[in-house]
């Protein structure tokens, strides 16, 4: 069940209603409409105004929140590549070459299904260590092309399962981010819906972190957290609350670079839109980083790591408070 | 630098009995031990083999030749996002250090192994389960920086529940911290061994702990990704008694070699001997003097 | 240079038809075919898609925008152990060369595909099984270093049995010299291309066909390191219809792309596009006046 | 059935009693034994000291020929590393770091085994894409910690399983291939058994080559080759003959670097003295490669497969013969 569908329903008499009198005309009509449509966008303004976390988080799961395959289809073009080389292709990791705006580039996305079929070929975008090895192959190729990579996280968590755990999902996990940190060219990631702990870390070791207003991106899932804390997986709203998994935390504590506000009821409202501003500012990340060399930007993204924690300052004097 | 304090305690076994406790009962076998005989014995059942966890600095103390020059310790927790649960994070800290006799859940510094000067990190489980938080991420990437100007080998005892919960996002971005610490480092030429005792899991073991050119394992320590009972949840059914021990991944392909603790020490100073230059080393302490060996 | 003659022959569609044959039976369907017809349809059945075995020169005909600048084709085989089984290994050769029109299991040079300037290699099973021995391995070579003067991308498209049994261990030994060549290559950052059509097995699948940066492989291929026999015998029973194949190998993630035969080129196309810095290659043209384009 | 093993049992009976004869002593004795020494020296000569090309394989896979262990046992020390950090540890290549005259190395070995029970567990040395992988990782390991590659060749080939091709066995050797061309530290490998095909070659491109007499090294099995030709594995033989597998015609090639003479009999007849040799030739090699760069090393390992072949000036002139 998806709070955010839930209120969606609410809303759907209302909507009809509108549409109802817009088609049937008539003198009185435009006034009840008015009427209408002012109460429809003030009830909306309140509703979707100011989300809190675990509305976010819903918003994040929205089953019509644009998906990988919608930012895919914006680019010039795209060929995908297929397998880690060693054992399987993993279809929850979709890579390939792409352009954007005529500039080569390697995109690497986690891709969750929109119904149930293509959610467990997907695996519900969970991605295996052959996804991830499929992904390090692929980001030391960029590198050896020098192609800027570009990555669309969407991930409730790297796959939990037995098979993955035989082959090896840490060292799949840590192999992404070592091809990360190595690479000699720009990485843009960007959180297109759900960010789940290090699964989506692995591909988001970046240059430039673009986040969407209502995607998340946390230590752990809202659900896992509630029940290490309280042994109650009901209560994630309330850890949700805790886990600083919005936008906004994000962006103050220099995980994210860039928030890109989503239309009033979320980005799912007018995907069109969205994803091309997505795409835009993609490309405009792409642009400012280009022109860095190899060196540049390996010492750049070393740094801008280098300084992310809470410890410094406040730490040192031992006082407990929020970091910068 | 001389000794911490804390180390020099346990190293004269002046811990008063009464603290202790006088007797243990091992968890695996059910023998009642006398905890002067664990603590000899590595804080292994000497009947069974069962590993006890063990505090770092009584790790550090099993391994090193003499001192060990701390490095780190002033890298202290704050509490980024104002975390509270049961308890405000910052009563939770206050409450491990009490227990754990540290100040976070990775002692890190410069010492000697059998002659080979190493910089070393040892996880301990008892502060926070071990999990990565920004103080954890900050020391380990400053023991790689650190070992990296001097050229030195890394070791690094793994023990954690994963990244941080209290501090969100923050704890997991060390991933990508300490990853690229390491890359740095390893791309230097320089060596990286780390030690996987019970248990390695989540965003320790997805990033510098699978990222050394020799990884250990610790007898019978669990190690994986997700936690055991995650998958569990997931699944839908028990595991088999063995799934993600070190013996399973031995099997597996993970690992390079399962040692008890009894030889871990052996073990990282017969690969030292293998993988270092001891004539690149001495070159090295020449020229950092202030770097006494014992 | 100019195209070879046999390249020429092809290209005009001036093989008399009655050595052509009119008429051929698809081992697939069943459908008897105008020979014409499947030739123009790059010899693929045009009633269920079954890829007939491509000559190389019709292949490269396929592929090449213009000229096709052969080189190597003045290596020629020896008989370096003396080799006779039912026949000497002489009159082998000889017959082949009879029967394929060419000089050896592989055809190398320079080219351009759709404006790409590209070192191209095309093996093909119809001269001793596309096997390779010294010849197919110093052309190999020679093309990759070639390529390597010229920071060219390289493209290479593989059909073998495996190492040629008549020239011994001399033949084997091609897997480490071309091995080391391709290597070399792609150290400078240089573009390899392999795309394996039917069938890739043994010492080839386990050398060049394997090292590229993008394996493509031909819809239908058979592909594999042990052949499709060797495997039945040694476990004693029959193999699923799919193993080996390149549709089994995209699954297996052996492979990045399967493509039918009709889409080759313009996936070779698609990727020469994206890898490859148009504004280098022009440099290089610049610089090797002699190596014209079409 | 191997043809070594039933040639030796006719020499048990003279062998016997020879021994009781000494043990029994007495006046007549003495002249009785050195007639029947002579003739055992003579039948001894007769039989194995021109051996047939397929009397070789039979040599090479005797069932007391010295193993990879045997050799390794003659090592100062060796501590072994095992799995691909993928997917399995592979019993069939045994590798690690190891000493020898005080020097540090990397050894890597083929391991079959001496009894059925330990050859089902080592696969009979047949390595699998696992095992190839290890290799490779560790020749990686070695390159960069600036250790030499020691190697032992002992395979009939590489697995030729459902699980291997599932596996990419192809790209597992070529692995070995790319991982030893790369290596800037000398490679020595020994063909102390059976050379089989791309399995033996994926741990054999090396700076120096050696080959005990009897060993063999070879395209593919006498077995194999013989059922291709003729259809007919059990004219083996015949295709022994053909295949030019044996030590003197692989040194006459430039495949090998070194021919070791072994004890009438084989190697194994005297174990701890033959392995103490080979042994001394790596010992040897290792010191005259040690002093050239990575560059030099890498340069001349190049040129050195490089010259390989029978292309040279005979086929240009279009004429069949054999290389020098
Ligand atoms: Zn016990
Ligand atoms: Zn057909």
């Amino acid at each position: 069940m998806n709070l955010i569908v839930e209120r969606e329903k609410s809303f759907e008499g209302l909507e009809q209603r509108i549409q109802e009198l817009r088609s049937r005309g008539g003198a009185d009509a435009g006034a009840q409409i008015q009427r209408l449509e002012s109460s429809y966008e003030e009830l909306r303004r309140e509703i979707f105004g100011n989300l809190t976390p675990w509305e976010r988080v819903n918003m994040a799961r929205h089953p019509r929140r644009p998906l990988a395959n919608d930012y895919i289809a914006l680019f010039d073009q795209f060929d995908e590549l297929h397998g880690d080389r060693h054992f399987r292709d993993d279809p929850a990791l979709v890579a390939g070459f792409s352009k954007l705006r005529g500039r080569r580039l390697m995109l690497i996305a986690q891709q969750k299904g929109r119904d149930v079929k293509e959610n467990i070929r997907r695996n519900f975008g969970m991605v295996s260590p052959e996804g991830y090895r499929k992904a390090s192959r692929l980001m030391t190729l960029a590198s050896r092309l020098r192609l800027p990579i570009v990555t669309l996280v969407d991930t409730p968590g790297a796959d939990p399962g037995i098979g993955s755990e035989e082959r090896a999902q840490s060292e799949a996990i840590a192999g992404c981010l070592t091809a990360l940190s190595k690479a000699g060219v720009p990485v843009v990631a960007t959180i297109i819906g759900e960010g789940g702990s290090g699964g989506a870390l692995a591909l988001a070791l970046a240059d430039w972190v673009i986040m969407p207003q209502h995607s998340i991106y946390s230590v752990a899932s809202p659900e896992g957290c509630a029940s290490i804390l309280w042994g109650d997986a009901s209560r994630a709203a309330e850890a949700a609350e805790r886990l600083c998994l919005t936008s906004n935390d994000l962006e103050r504590f220099g995980i994210v670079d860039e928030v890109i506000a989503e239309p009033l009821g979320g980005a799912h409202r007018d995907t069109p839109a969205f994803t091309a501003t997505v795409i835009e500012e993609i490309d405009a990340a792409l642009r400012r980083l280009e022109v860095q060399s190899p060196e540049q930007l390996r010492e750049r993204r070393y740094e801008k790591y280098r300084r992310i924690g809470s410890w410094q300052e406040d730490a040192r004097r031992g006082i407990a408070s929020a970091a910068t | 630098m001389p000794m911490p304090d804390w180390l020099s305690i346990r190293r004269d076994k002046q811990i008063p009995a009464e603290e202790a406790g006088l007797w243990e009962k091992c968890p695996s076998c059910g023998e009642v031990l006398y905890s002067k005989d664990v603590e000899a014995n590595l804080s292994v059942c000497s009947k069974c083999g069962y590993h006890f966890r063990m505090h770092a600095y009584d790790r550090i103390n099993s391994l090193v030749d003499d001192d060990f020059v701390e490095i780190g310790a002033d890298i202290l927790p704050g509490d980024p996002l104002g975390w509270v649960d049961k308890r405000p994070y910052p009563q939770k800290l206050e409450a491990d250090r009490e227990k754990s006799k540290l100040s976070e859940g990775i002692v890190t510094g410069l010492a000697a192994i059998e002659g080979f000067p190493v910089a070393l990190g040892v996880m301990d489980f008892s502060f926070r389960g071990g999990t990565m938080g920004t103080v954890v991420g900050e020391r380990v990437t400053n023991l790689f920086e650190e070992a990296r100007r001097r050229r030195l080998p890394c070791i690094v005892f793994t023990a954690s529940g994963g990244a941080r919960m209290e501090e969100g996002m923050l704890a997991l971005a060390q991933m990508a911290k300490t990853t690229q610490a390491v890359e740095r480092f390893m791309n230097d030429g320089n060596f990286y061994m780390s030690v996987l005792t019970d248990p390695t899991t989540g965003g320790v073991s997805a990033s510098f702990a699978f990222q050394a050119d020799i990884i250990i394992a610790e007898a019978r320590a669990a190690i994986g990704f997700a936690g055991r009972r995650v998958i569990e949840q997931t699944i839908r059914q028990k595991l088999p008694d063995n799934f993600q021990t070190a013996e399973f991944l031995l099997e597996k392909g993970h690992v390079d070699v399962v040692a008890p603790r009894p030889r871990i020490r052996e073990t990282l100073v017969r690969m030292l001997d293998y993988a270092v230059d001891r004539r690149r080393i001495l070159s090295v302490l020449k020229a950092v003097p202030e770097f006494a060996l014992g």
